[in-house]
């Protein structure tokens, strides 16, 4: 943050790197002209760092690609201008543009996943940035990719030119992202959600790199996000959004010690924040009543690979032997790097994937169920998925969604399933005249709503929380969770809640246990594990998560010099069980090595 | 001998000639197809042969035969020095093998009926001897063949393909592929074939005949769709379209009188009919038949291939020897068939089935005649089938009515017995036979025996004997008769020789041997 | 998020937005026409389909061109073809939409089947489908037809026995990768049997690709039936289709062009129809398609 | 790599057992006599008999049919009924051409297919995009007969460009291997269209355009071997039905293909034939297929054989 200082002075002074000023962009919707971002402006300087916060579909991305000029067909800049360098970008016609693309303005995406075209390798898709730009041989541009991979710290470049996105984590190809966006020196980097998609444990390590090289290039950034600690951890100066319209912008400490504006606050007051938790005064459920959902070494393995005679080779130990209960009226949390086995372990509570070892629901054992029972466990056990949009038939309103489960399960007349789903809609804060839409016009937080009424329909013991509140933005994400916690205390529904945000699991849950290559080694109640974190895993995790306060110092972040170790063994050599140790009144640590 | 070649043609220059279907074989023994069986005449001989364009017989291989007082023993004189493509001089051993090999059962030819005349065909052919006895070698150039009762046809009979004489040798070398291999005698020799596209016949040099061929090469290109090939006419690609001039270019060609100039038209030994078939009711009974045969506007029809054919009115071709002239058949006459069939006290008509092989213009015809039956009350349905279902639902005789077309009766040697006993006589009406009226009257049967068993083909009383035998078998009308079809070829322009070498009754669609190219 | 979500579809809402679209009403209009054309032949046409007019051919036995009595002309046995079209498009349409309907049915059936079920079911299904595909699909037409005695119906079965096999594979596909779909997950959460998933939530899915399929195959049908007619296991003469009807004549493409134009129009036209509509249909009966018309 | 080629050639092998047998199968109960075809129309009952006990057609339907699987494993087709000849001697002179033919129908119907489908997605929702579709629905309806002679009519005779049919240089594959592949590029261009459409949405190919690249080569180098994928699947189930188109379209062209030997054969219940041009069909879809299984991951490479 050494830079903010210098950056922070009243915009004019110097001239200005990147200056939008009334940039209205507008979509043609069905004949009708709607703006989708309204009088915006604002300037960034050269080696700044902006960020862009509010809330989903306030205008964030539509922003950025306006820049870029890479709106999609139907949306158009109407009036203003993004002047770069003095240029207007948006009014340049494709082929300029294509020149300033990726030379000077570059851009990275929110997704990894699929940001990074899969038939490609990464060499290839390196280099053809710099040719696009720079005359130069094959082999220089393969030796400037290997520099700017290097840059970001990606080990071995030389042989990562020639692996395949898939072949690669996450972390890695946010990583190249990055390193192609900077491979030409750009004066300005537009990352949109850049690390969202991301553990806490790879997000530090992507901001961290971020801010290094800016530091190194000057490099002036445009972070969109609506993660508030992403924003007081690495922002010089704040542009909050709401609805297409700017509502507040001030330099990050001024904007989280004193807001100005009600949506900010607001927006601040929603963020999670890690040791807050402890200020909700709920009592442990007691130990005596009988767990609705119990695992005593549970096993879940899929197997790979194929030799010579189409026989598996390898086995993913996806959950290895995992022993935990649910109690009723519980939360209970379930946290962990990504591929660490957390939604293997509820899938196998719901039946989804066949398991090893022993569980029951509600006092009856999963393997020795028949079909009808397999049904019947249906109505104590749901599950919430962590995306909404995906979670529900794109093709059916949300209203026989909701009621479906009563269908399924031959409860009430038409008329009464139909009453039954409304009540559920009031319930979860919808109004019943929605029932009658399809889930795509919704917002994704009502959509969760929606998958909540779902899952309330059949009355269930247990809800299954997996990543169900990860995709939205604090605002609405604290809504759900206030949702939940008020159905917790009206109907004494446990839940089963799995997160990788830790500051999120530490708000809701009343015990938890830590995940890692599918076996547990922390376990114990929120006070036990948050307050006194024993394992060093959990103590990495609790470290990474980024803090919305822009004034707290934070120590560098160790990053991990290893590879993260992979849960696929050869058949016939499994990995080593861990031991849990009782360290005091249930609290229980694993081995550490 | 008999013809005299054109005394304008020119030696030299080669000619291409296009077919739709591929050779199957050019063994003697086994080809029986339209397009190879032209071909096998060019390579091979037999003993016996046509002056060129006629139906004309004269000596072949044979210098001269001898026929027995009671028309039993054939005895052939060969000519000397005859040899084959592969250079050996031919013999008389050679005469009894080809003879043996084409009767014996391993050989599987279509042709073998031909030769049951011949002393010891029975035996042969239910394998219990694997030599024909009444063939002898006498010496080197003389075979004496017995028959085990007179034959008229017989010399006809040796002037087939399938009794082409071939070396021994040559056909123990290849064994069965022997008809991809052929060796024989005739004018020309195979000297390339490469499967499915093209055949080239080389000019044999050593041909016994003097002054022939006049061509040095053929190329046969096969696969060859007949509108193309008659476009790659048109071009000047193509001297001679083996299937003739598509239907659908007809009007076409002969529209322009500069094309219609190059066009030849002949006679042919066809007759196109539809077999009613005695054994199924309604048409055992004969009114019906002769009703049917009175509703046919035989005059539509050959309008319907446009006028490519003269309505007929009996079995035997008018070019064939023995055809009854002046014999009016069958008139079309709508109220007398109605007539007919009140007379079977079918007054209301009834329901029957007509098959017809599926190549145009075939199922067109078919629905003509469709079209005629429903003006007197027949309702019938056509079945529409590939060649083979046809032949199978005729021998086994489940089917009413045929039309022939497509399958028709091209004679194989211009006698008018050619037309009775495989299609019309009792041998045939078995089942699997091809009499597919499943006719059989044992006095007709007789005739047509007595007939044969004269020993001059010509003479005038056999042939007033088979016109009989015709007559008898019109007024039981199983069949209908309904055209006689024209040839119609089409030359290049540089192409020479008689016409009538273009439509030449036996060697069909051209006598190779004697074309010519005129540059 | 903007609040910008349509009013709630009334129900008879998808029929009307289908008919606000210009394309998929004249789709509509020519499905109508032939459709009409075909039910009502006996009482437009202006022949009897079989009549051989004595007027319909020149004395050399040609067609006679559009025009003058004959609205489309003369066959070449002086047939009307306007008549003929009218009824052939009776057959045509079987074919060309209950065969290839048919076809597509099984094709999906199998196809779904294989992809939800997975298992030994799957695997068997799936290899008698490869098993047909290597199959040469007109030598088993040819033999099938021969086998029976060939008539429409037989014919029709033929063409749906034949041509399932393709539609069950991209089906096939399709249906893997659905159900790997979370919502599908979620939907056996719930306790929701089989068949409800496969008929509620899996069916509709591969509505969009049945339609591509299914108007595709309208022309190749039609044609397969002409093809099969050509090898004498078709449809019977003097039943006219409009497959047939092209194939009689196609050697006479040059001499009597509206034999073989006229209805390879009408074929084109009827698959372009469906295709029109059913593209329509698809975006209307499509949620998550709607408002972007 | 190695023991799934050997599990996909031996699912193969199982597969044209399975084609092998249903043939055979149909063949038996079909109403033909291909006895009365060898013996011709002048035969006696005896030369009738001797051909069928000669041939083994007199013989029990499994016995019939184990001759031939076990001759078909020793590489023996038979021998023709009607020519005589082997049977594999008759299809390897013809399977060359047959072979060519396809291999040009593919790449024309996937060269026109592919970029008629390209341009539509790219214009997708505008008039040139229903031309298009109008276009791939003229190509599926056309008559592949009517279409061969119009292009040769055209080409080769009017101007000549191309020879009128025939076999052996590259010009005269140009016409037939058009022909054939033209209905093929109306589904080709329907499913491109499709399949690219869905691409060009995806995140990568923002990405491409975010780096500044060119439309032509985001289209061809990012967004084309994505969206080809799920078209290589057809190309295998294509060849089967090119086997159906080749018969016409070698009998327009006088091409000497496998087409019209099948043809004939069938005409005339040539049955060793008719069985040996459909293993060999068989056999080239099911390699086809395989084809295509191993070149997926070529180009996908998160696809991994297994
Ligand atoms: N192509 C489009 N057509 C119509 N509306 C669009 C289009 N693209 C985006 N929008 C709308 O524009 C608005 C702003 O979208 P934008 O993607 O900028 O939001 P965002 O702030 O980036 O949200 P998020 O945090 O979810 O990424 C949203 O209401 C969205 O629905
Ligand atoms: N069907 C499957 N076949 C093979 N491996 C699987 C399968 N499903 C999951 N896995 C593997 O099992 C491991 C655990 O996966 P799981 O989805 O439970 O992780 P997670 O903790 O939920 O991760 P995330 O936070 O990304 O959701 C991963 O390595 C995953 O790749
Ligand atoms: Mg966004
Ligand atoms: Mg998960």
């Amino acid at each position: 943050m050494t830079t903010a200082q210098s950056a922070t002075a009243p915009s004019g002074a110097a001239d200005p790197l990147l200056s939008v000023r009334d940039l209205t962009v507008t979509v043609k919707d069905r004949g009708i002209i709607r703006p989708l971002v309204a009088d915006l402006s604002f300037e960034l300087a050269a080696g700044e760092t902006l960020a862009i916060a509010g809330e989903s579909g306030s205008g964030k991305s539509i922003t950025s690609l306006a820049i870029m000029g890479l709106l999609p067909n139907n949306v158009s800049v109407t009036s203003g201008q993004a002047l770069l360098e003095g240029t207007d970008l948006p009014s340049l016609p494709e082929r300029q543009m294509r020149a300033w693309r990726g030379a000077r303005v570059a851009m990275i995406f929110q997704e990894p996943m699929t940001s990074l075209n899969p038939v490609h390798t990464i060499g290839s898709q390196m280099t053809e940035v710099i040719r696009a730009h720079e005359a130069v041989s094959i082999g220089a541009a393969r030796a400037a990719s290997i520099e700017a991979l290097r840059k970001v710290r990606i080990p071995e470049p030389e042989r990562r030119m020639k692996q395949y996105p898939h072949e690669l984590s996450g972390g890695m190809r946010q990583r190249v992202m990055i390193a192609m966006a900077l491979a030409l020196r750009p004066s300005l980097l537009i990352a949109d959600e850049p690390t969202t998609a991301l553990d806490v444990t790879v997000q530090r390590e992507v901001l961290e790199l971020l801010r290094d090289l800016q530091k190194e290039t000057g490099t002036a950034i445009i972070l969109i996000t609506h993660d508030m600690g992403v924003v007081a951890e690495c922002a010089d100066r704040v542009v909050v959004m709401r609805h297409g319209r700017m509502v507040e912008t001030a330099p990050v400490n001024q904007l989280f010690s004193a807001p100005s504006h009600d949506y900010t606050r607001a927006l601040l007051a929603a963020v999670p924040r890690l040791g807050t938790g402890a200020r909700r005064a709920k009592p442990l459920p007691p130990v005596t009543n009988a767990p609705v959902a119990k695992l005593v070494n549970a096993r879940v393995h899929f197997d790979i690979g194929a030799n010579f005679f189409g026989r598996p080779t390898h086995r993913v130990h996806a959950v290895e032997g995992i022993s935990f209960d649910i109690r009723p009226g519980e939360t209970f949390g379930l946290v962990g790097e990504s591929g660490c086995g957390k939604s293997t372990v509820a899938k196998s509570l719901a039946g989804l994937v066949p398991h090893q070892g022993h569980i029951e629901v509600d006092g009856q054992a999963l393997t020795a169920l028949t079909t009808q029972g397999k049904r019947d466990i249906c109505r104590n056990i749901q599950m919430v998925f962590q995306d909404p949009m995906a979670a529900l038939d794109p093709r059916m309103t949300v209203g026989e969604a909701v009621s479906e489960p009563l269908l399924i399960h031959g409860i009430g007349t038409a008329k009464e399933r139909h009453a039954c789903a409304a009540e559920l809609f009031d319930r979860v804060g919808l109004t019943p005249e929605q029932m009658s839409r399809y889930p795509h016009e919704f917002s994704g937080g009502q959509r969760q709503r929606i998958c909540v009424a779902r899952a309330l329909a059949l009355k269930p013991k247990l809800i299954i929380c997996d990543e169900s509140v990860s995709a939205l933005d604090v605002s609405v994400q604290s809504q759900v969770l206030q949702l939940l916690e008020e159905l917790q205390r009206e109907t004494d529904v446990s839940y089963l809640f799995i997160s990788h945000d830790m500051a999120v699991v530490e708000n809701v849950v009343d015990r938890l246990a830590v995940m890692y290559l599918g076996q547990i080694v922390e376990m114990g109640t929120r006070d036990q594990v948050f307050g006194d974190p024993r394992h060093s895993y959990t103590k990495r995790l609790l470290d990474a998560v980024p803090i919305p306060d822009p004034a707290r110092k934070r120590q560098p972040y160790a990053r991990p010099t290893t590879e993260i170790p992979s849960p696929i063994h050869r058949i016939g050599t499994p990995p080593d069980r861990l031991k849990l140790h009782n360290v005091g009144d249930g609290h229980f640590v694993a081995d550490d090595h | 001998q008999g013809y005299t070649p054109d005394p304008n043609a020119k030696t030299g220059g080669a000619i291409t000639i296009t077919y739709k279907d591929d050779v199957a074989t050019l063994d003697p023994a086994i080809g029986y197809d339209w397009q190879n069986w032209s071909m096998i005449k060019s390579l091979f001989d037999g003993l016996m042969d046509y002056v060129p364009g006629t139906t004309e017989l004269r000596p072949g291989l044979a210098e001269s035969y001898e026929i027995s007082e009671d028309g039993t023993v054939f005895t052939f004189t060969l000519r000397a020095g005859v040899k084959f493509h592969n250079g050996r001089e031919m013999t008389a051993e050679d005469v009894k093998y080809s003879l043996d090999r084409v009767t014996t059962p391993e050989t599987q030819s279509p042709g073998a009926g031909f030769f049951a005349s011949i002393a010891g065909f029975d035996a042969i052919s239910a394998g219990e001897a694997d030599t024909l006895s009444g063939v002898e070698v006498i010496d080197p150039l003389t075979v004496k063949i017995s028959l085990s009762r007179p034959d008229a046809t017989f010399l006809h009979v040796m002037a087939l393909n399938f009794a082409s004489i071939v070396p021994k040798e040559a056909v123990d070398e290849h064994g069965t592929d022997f008809g991809k291999h052929p060796v024989g005698t005739g004018a020309f020799k195979l000297d390339e074939w490469t499967i499915g596209q093209r055949l080239v016949f080389a000019k044999n040099e050593d041909f016994w005949r003097e002054g022939v061929p006049y061509l040095d090469a053929l190329t046969f290109e096969v696969g060859q769709e007949p509108i193309v090939a008659l476009l790659r006419l048109q071009q000047g690609e193509v001297d001679v379209p083996g299937d003739g001039i598509p239907p659908a270019k007809f009007q076409e060609v002969m529209g322009d009188p500069a094309q219609a100039a190059r066009v030849v038209e002949g006679g042919q030994l066809h007759t196109g009919y539809i077999t009613l078939n005695v054994g199924i009711e309604p048409l055992d009974q004969l009114p019906v038949r002769e009703a049917i045969n009175m509703a046919i506007n035989k005059t539509r029809i050959t309008q319907i291939i446009n006028g490519r054919a003269v309505p007929a009115t009996q079995p035997l071709p008018p070019s064939m020897p023995g055809y009854t002239e002046g014999y009016e058949g069958f008139s079309f006459d709508i109220e007398a068939a109605k007539a007919k069939l009140a007379e079977a006290g079918l007054a209301d008509g009834f329901t029957t089935e007509l098959y017809v092989m599926n190549t145009d213009p075939n199922p067109r015809i078919a629905q003509a005649i469709q079209q005629d039956l429903k003006a007197i009350g027949v309702d019938v349905e056509i079945r529409s089938l590939a060649q083979a279902n046809v032949i199978e639902a005729g021998g086994a005789g489940a089917a009413p009515m045929i039309w022939s077309g497509g399958m028709a009766w091209i004679a194989d040697f211009p006698d008018p017995s050619n037309f009775y006993g495989p299609i019309l006589g009792c041998a045939g009406a078995g089942e699997g036979g091809w009499n597919w009226s499943k006719f059989c009257d044992e006095n007709i049967d007789a005739m047509a025996i007595e007939a044969d068993s004269m020993t001059d083909p010509s003479a005038p009383e056999r042939l007033e004997m088979w016109s009989e035998t015709y007559m008898k078998v019109m007024e039981q009308a199983p069949w209908v008769p309904v055209f006689n079809e024209q040839r119609y070829t089409m030359k290049s322009e540089r192409m020479g020789g008689d016409d009538a070498l273009y439509v030449d009754p036996v060697s069909i669609p051209v006598n190779y041997d004697y074309v010519y190219v005129t540059e | 998020m903007t609040q910008s979500l349509t009013a709630p579809a009334p129900p008879a809402g998808a029929l009307r937005r289908l008919l606000r679209r210009k394309l998929a009403l004249f789709g509509l209009a020519i499905i109508a026409l032939v459709v009409g054309g075909a039910i009502f032949a006996p009482w437009i046409a202006p022949f009897a389909p079989d009549e051989q007019l004595f007027e319909g051919l020149t004395l050399f036995g040609e067609p006679m061109p559009p025009g003058g009595d004959f609205l489309m002309g003369t066959d070449l046995l002086g047939r009307d073809l306007f008549t003929r079209m009218l009824y052939g498009a009776q057959t045509s349409l079987l074919i060309g939409v209950v065969a290839n309907g048919v076809a597509l049915l099984i094709g999906t059936f199998v196809g779904v089947l294989a992809g939800f079920l997975r298992g030994w079911v799957g695997a068997v299904l799936m290899r008698f489908t490869d098993l047909m595909m290597a199959f040469p699909a007109l030598l088993l037409a040819i033999c099938l037809a021969a086998i029976f005695q060939p008539s429409l119906w037989i014919v029709a079965m033929v063409i749906a026995l034949v041509n399932w096999v393709q539609t069950a594979r991209v089906v096939y596909t399709e249906t893997t990768s659905l159900s790997e779909r979370e919502f599908i997950a979620a939907e056996r959460t719930l306790g929701a049997s089989r068949t409800r998933i496969l008929f509620k939530h899996i069916l509709p899915h591969l509505v969009p690709t049945l339609i591509v399929w299914g108007t595709l195959g309208i022309s190749v049908t039609v044609l397969l039936e002409a093809t099969l007619s050509f090898l004498g296991v078709g449809v019977q003469p003097p039943t006219p289709s409009w497959g047939n009807i092209i194939f009689e004549n196609q050697t006479y493409f040059q001499a009597a062009p509206w034999l073989v134009f006229i209805p390879g129009a009408a074929i084109l036209l009827l698959a372009l129809a469906f295709n029109l509509v059913g593209d329509a249909l698809r975006d209307v009966l499509d949620p998550t398609q709607r408002g972007n018309d | 790599m190695a023991g799934y080629l050997f599990r996909r050639l031996f699912q193969s092998a199982l597969i044209l057992l399975g084609v092998s047998f249903i043939t055979f199968v149909l063949l038996y109960v079909l109403p033909a006599d291909p006895v009365r075809q060898i013996a011709g129309r002048s035969a006696t009952a005896q030369t009738v008999e001797n051909i069928r006990q000669q041939l083994g057609l007199d013989q029990p339907f499994l016995v019939q049919y184990w001759r031939y699987v076990s001759g078909l494993v020793q590489g023996d087709m038979g021998r023709s009924y009607l020519q005589k000849t082997e049977v594999s001697t008759l299809i390897a002179a013809r399977l060359p051409a047959s072979l060519l033919l396809m291999a040009g129908g593919i790449a024309c119907e996937l060269v026109i297919g592919l970029t008629l489908g390209v341009i539509a997605a790219v214009f997708r929702g505008r008039p040139l995009d229903q031309g298009l579709m109008v276009t791939s629905f003229v190509a599926v309806s056309a008559p592949q007969f009517v279409v061969g002679l119009l292009l040769l009519y055209v080409f080769a005779v009017q101007l000549g460009w191309f020879p009128i049919g025939g076999y052996g240089t590259a010009a005269h594959l140009v016409l037939p291997a058009v022909t054939l592949g033209i209905m093929g590029s109306g589904w080709y261009s329907r499913m491109m269209r499709s399949s690219m459409v869905e691409v060009l949405r995806q995140d990568y190919i923002r990405t491409a355009r975010a780096k500044g690249l060119t439309r032509a080569r985001i289209l061809l180098h990012h967004a084309l071997p994505n969206a080809i994928l799920p078209i290589i699947a057809m190309i295998g189930i294509d060849i089967g039905i090119f086997m159906g188109g080749i018969v016409v379209v070698e009998s327009v062209f006088g091409w000497p293909g496998i087409g019209q030997l099948a043809w004939q054969a069938i005409q005339r219940v040539d049955i060793p034939i008719i069985m040996g041009v459909t293993m060999v069909s068989a056999t080239a879809i099911v390699l086809g297929n395989l084809l295509a299984d191993l070149v997926t991951p070529m180009i996908d490479p998160r696809i991994k054989l297994r």
